[in-house]
């Protein structure tokens, strides 16, 4: 095992980090721009190296900066956490060039699953299912035509050069296709300079589901159940839970074996998250394979009890994962996961400042990772997330009680915080009856 | 000074924990005054304890721990901080002399030190024209990012 | 130095625990002093600032959210307050006038009001000679221990 | 279900009863001394009422107060969480004569319970152990010896009038017995003026080990497995865990099958815990039945998680627990509780004050019930509990190790804790073999 990590990150996750050092006895170097002096990372790592000023370019991306603090402190492994530089192919390269060991999978596998046409390709492979489409540029309208007939309506145009909705058109039958074809060509032309567009099975109220993984150089690579994310706004997640509502024992372990599939196909090692678009037909496509520790991880923790930050550590250091082999992880009860941003609830602005009193909730199945304390300044050079608020409950309906009531005791003063968007979100029947979509937010769309 | 450095950083760390508002001596035509952390005052509203919290930080800050630095402050001095993570070394090669030593007068962009990182010898260059007066780090030693090297008195 | 680093210590450490507001010495051209650790007040709203400002609670403290009793406060007034939780009553039945109203003159040991407590009527007496100047709870209104009842005037 | 339930108590534990209440949509009044206006459980209620001045005889001892408190808030049920008014068979009673409903057993099963001779007499015909002995005060000597032979040696003589360890005499043989019979007879003479003195078996290290039982009203008891409680000192618990290292799961069976039958001999209602030791061979004895919610609860809950305090509500508003009939109560993983005091952990001596820095630990398997938040002064009139910190691991390797880093990551200033002497406990060899028993902390003795 290592003897000293350090953690390439800040706030919470850094916190998290830390606590799985000292569970295995390995000393920490935590690392801080001039603005997180006094983050709790800093005063709760065995040592710390200020590696530069607030922004996080100069600092927490700086990659001669970090390895400079890795090299004085004599750390012999770095754990990047989420962000900055967790998912830098190159960063993990030098790491193992400078003699260190970076706690992620090799950097092919970044590299891979970094570039969204190969990811799509390799897991293709794998017999993963992909979202059926054209992938390339259409020739002509009837090409349009026949492809949407074998992949089935409804379908959706995209300008090839495009992105943020502009030149995206829909058709449910082939009359709406060949109108739409011209429609979206010209709107491409006009917004990018570029009418070549793509055709893809368009899924109507998708939910995001995705699977957490484990791979370790012992060549065992297992899931440990999904995590559901569906409520997210503008593709940042908001609260995910662990059951899906959604997925009977058959679909998931049938797309358990189908990430597994997609970890095997990357030759991946450490943890990992394969994400999944679930249509409402039960069919599920393959979206993309993220090759770190996730935010929400421990929505995974609570409902089967493996705590993944210590598997990551084991794995990186040459050792099996330490779940038994003959024993399958079985999740028990339902865990949400409630991202509590320093931000206006209402029109999501940043709100960073003083943190002038802090009371945490507690009892029974609540967790709190947090880098909060009272009397701590949120500097607004980073993300504005604050604290994770996870419930864990026997079933779905005790983790949504014990939510409601472990937000309203959730008292925080000196910044505006999403408690009351939660509790908001909470309320809603959609929410409780497990009714979920990526389109849940569009409620609140402002 | 009346008391020891560690004495007062204790007296320091007191008045924190124990929340009193201040601490005052006088003796023998040494000052010493410590007030407490700032009452905190709980509030949904913009309050006046947030203000008066947010006491400004000068820049760059002494590095945590580095006691001369603190000892010597505010004395009109200027100060060249490292701008990189690395590895502090007074002279070229070990055989060399120092680049600089306390009495030199040095000029802008007068090469001070080097900080080595990732096996790049950085020189660090003077920015003022002055007298040295402080070498902080030892020779060989490990800087943080903004950490001081050198005290100059300007010309 | 008159005290001893320790001495100090323990000096700052005792004016916390007793909480009182400030120790001050002068002795021989040596001065000392120490400021208690201020109050902590909470707040909902944002008048937090306006009720930092007036830190010593008075005993018996008024009632949270009594405004009328905050406003009226300071002015030199002798404060009832009710000695039991229970249900306030102006008078000893539904029908019968009341006890006491603004403007009367009491002496000490008269009955004031009755607070209702397990179903027992517990008359309390005024413990001062003055003139009612305010009666605070609304007639069976629910009080709780501690809560002012009647500011007096003391003759 | 209740509509609005007063909590009888202060601190964590209120704290506690308010996120049980909140979770089943059940309103809070909190009661409170003029010391403890600003204590969280009073921030957290619905409502709160000033019931009297700091000293708790006047506060919350004082029956009259707490029920004109619920009276003029219109509560419907009372729960008054541990200690003050908890075990009072007469105030269980009061509540019931003003209509109100007492979240805890029936007035006769605490007033069982609360007398020693009784409650052993009760156990005893249930066929439950209890420590062998003459109970009443021996004869002569020879009544002493044939007695000793009767039960075996070791004994111990104690005096009939007495307490505190005075005139007790431990005998390994005969011939000690009859040496020591009337040196226990004088000391008792010269100490209580009253030389009767009766004999006990000696149990030599022995556990002290405590099963949690539920009892509904549909006549359903059940236990949910043990706490080892044996890391005590002056019978004040410091760590307790579950489940006992010392335990095989027959043992663990018959244990728990004593538990219920005592608890049925009472005809016990609610929650309640019952005490045995538990000797170096095996043998258990009943010790005494705590008729209500304990400190060390959350230990229980999270190995079956369970949450204790919701069940004492349900089951006290008539409704069936929770637990399903068919699923046994299995309890996973190993769970350790520290509690956290205010007091020099070497002299162990109160240390009330103003907490000036709080930094609470989180991240997996870490539970915190406290009242704690930074600038909150812990008053000099109450007991110096100030948190509880429980870990859950996969096994009790985990726990530990979680337990040393919670510690470590738990940071309060303004106040001396038993943090240090909780991480000297777990450095002990003797602790992390398991090797525990009720004089484990005669080693810290001054």
């Amino acid at each position: 095992m290592f003897s000293k990590v350090l953690i390439a990150n800040r706030g919470e996750i850094a916190v998290r980090i830390i606590a799985a050092c000292r569970e295995l006895g390995i000393a920490t170097v935590a690392v801080h721009s001039e603005a997180d002096r006094e983050c709790l990372h800093v005063k709760l790592a065995d040592q710390s190296v200020c590696i530069g000023p607030p922004p996080s370019d100069a600092s927490y991306l700086d990659v001669s900066s970090v390895m400079s603090a890795a090299q004085i402190t004599g750390a012999d492994a770095i754990h990047p956490g989420y962000g900055f530089l967790a998912e830098n192919a190159h960063f993990a390269e030098v790491v193992g060039e400078c003699g260190l060991t970076f706690i992620g999978p090799p950097p092919d596998a970044i590299r891979l699953m970094g570039n969204k046409a190969q990811a799509r390709q390799s897991v293709a492979a794998a017999e993963v299912p992909v979202v059926p489409g054209s992938e390339r540029a259409l020739a002509n309208r009837d090409e349009a035509v026949d492809l949407a007939r074998a992949i089935g309506y409804p379908v959706i145009l995209k300008a090839s050069a495009g992105g943020g909705g502009r030149g995206m058109r829909m058709a449910t039958g082939e009359g709406e296709l060949r109108a739409a074809y011209d429609t979206a060509r010209s709107e491409a032309e006009r917004a990018f300079g570029d009418d070549s567009v793509y055709l893809e099975k368009y899924l109507v109220r998708p939910r995001h589901i995705e699977f957490q993984v484990l791979a370790d150089s012992r060549g065992r690579i297992i899931h440990l159940g999904e995590r559901e994310c569906s409520i997210q706004r503008r593709h940042q997640k908001i609260i995910e839970e662990s059951p899906s509502p959604a997925l009977s024992p058959e679909l998931r372990d049938e797309m358990g074996r189908a990430a597994v599939a997609a970890a095997r196909a990357a030759k991946y090692l450490n943890a990992g998250t394969v994400e999944f678009l679930l249509a409402e037909d039960g069919s599920y496509y393959f979206m993309e394979m993220n090759t770190r520790i996730q935010v929400e991880h421990p929505v995974t923790e609570l409902v089967t009890g493996v705590d993944l930050v210590k598997e990551q550590l084991r794995i990186a250091a040459g050792e099996p994962m330490s779940i038994p082999k003959r024993r399958q992880v079985v999740a028990s009860g339902h865990a949400i996961e409630f991202r509590i941003n320093a931000e206006d609830p209402n029109t999501f602005a940043p709100s960073p400042g003083r943190i002038s009193h802090l009371s945490l909730p507690g009892g029974p199945g609540v967790r709190v990772d947090t880098h909060l304390y009272s009397g701590y300044t949120i500097p607004s050079h980073y993300d504005s997330l604050m604290a994770k608020l996870l419930v864990w409950g026997a079933d779905r309906d005790e983790a949504i009680v014990r939510g409601r009531r472990a937000l309203e005791m959730f008292r925080v003063e000196g910044v505006k915080t999403s408690i009351p968007l939660h509790l908001k979100i909470l309320g809603e029947e959609d929410f409780q009856a497990g009714r979920l979509s990526t389109h849940f937010m569009d409620r609140y769309a402002q | 000074m009346m008391f020891k450095f560690d004495e007062i950083c204790e007296l320091i760390k007191l008045v924190a924990a124990t929340g009193v508002a201040a601490v005052e001596l006088d003796h023998g035509g040494s000052k010493l005054r410590i007030d407490g952390v700032p009452p905190v005052v709980f509030a949904d509203g913009p309050s006046a304890a947030a203000a008066a919290a947010a006491a400004p930080r000068p820049a760059p800050a002494p590095a945590p721990g580095s006691a001369e630095a603190q000892a010597i402050a505010d004395e009109g001095l200027h100060w060249v901080a490292s701008p990189i993570v690395g590895t502090f070394y007074r002279a070229p090669n070990p055989d060399a002399e120092p680049y600089v030593k306390v009495g030199d007068i040095v000029h802008e962009g007068q090469t001070l030190c080097i900080v080595e990182a990732m096996k790049l010898m950085n020189e660090i260059e003077c920015d003022v024209a002055g007298t040295i007066v402080k070498v902080l780090p030892d020779n060989a030693q490990p800087v943080e990012y903004g950490e001081r090297l050198f005290a100059i008195r300007p010309a």
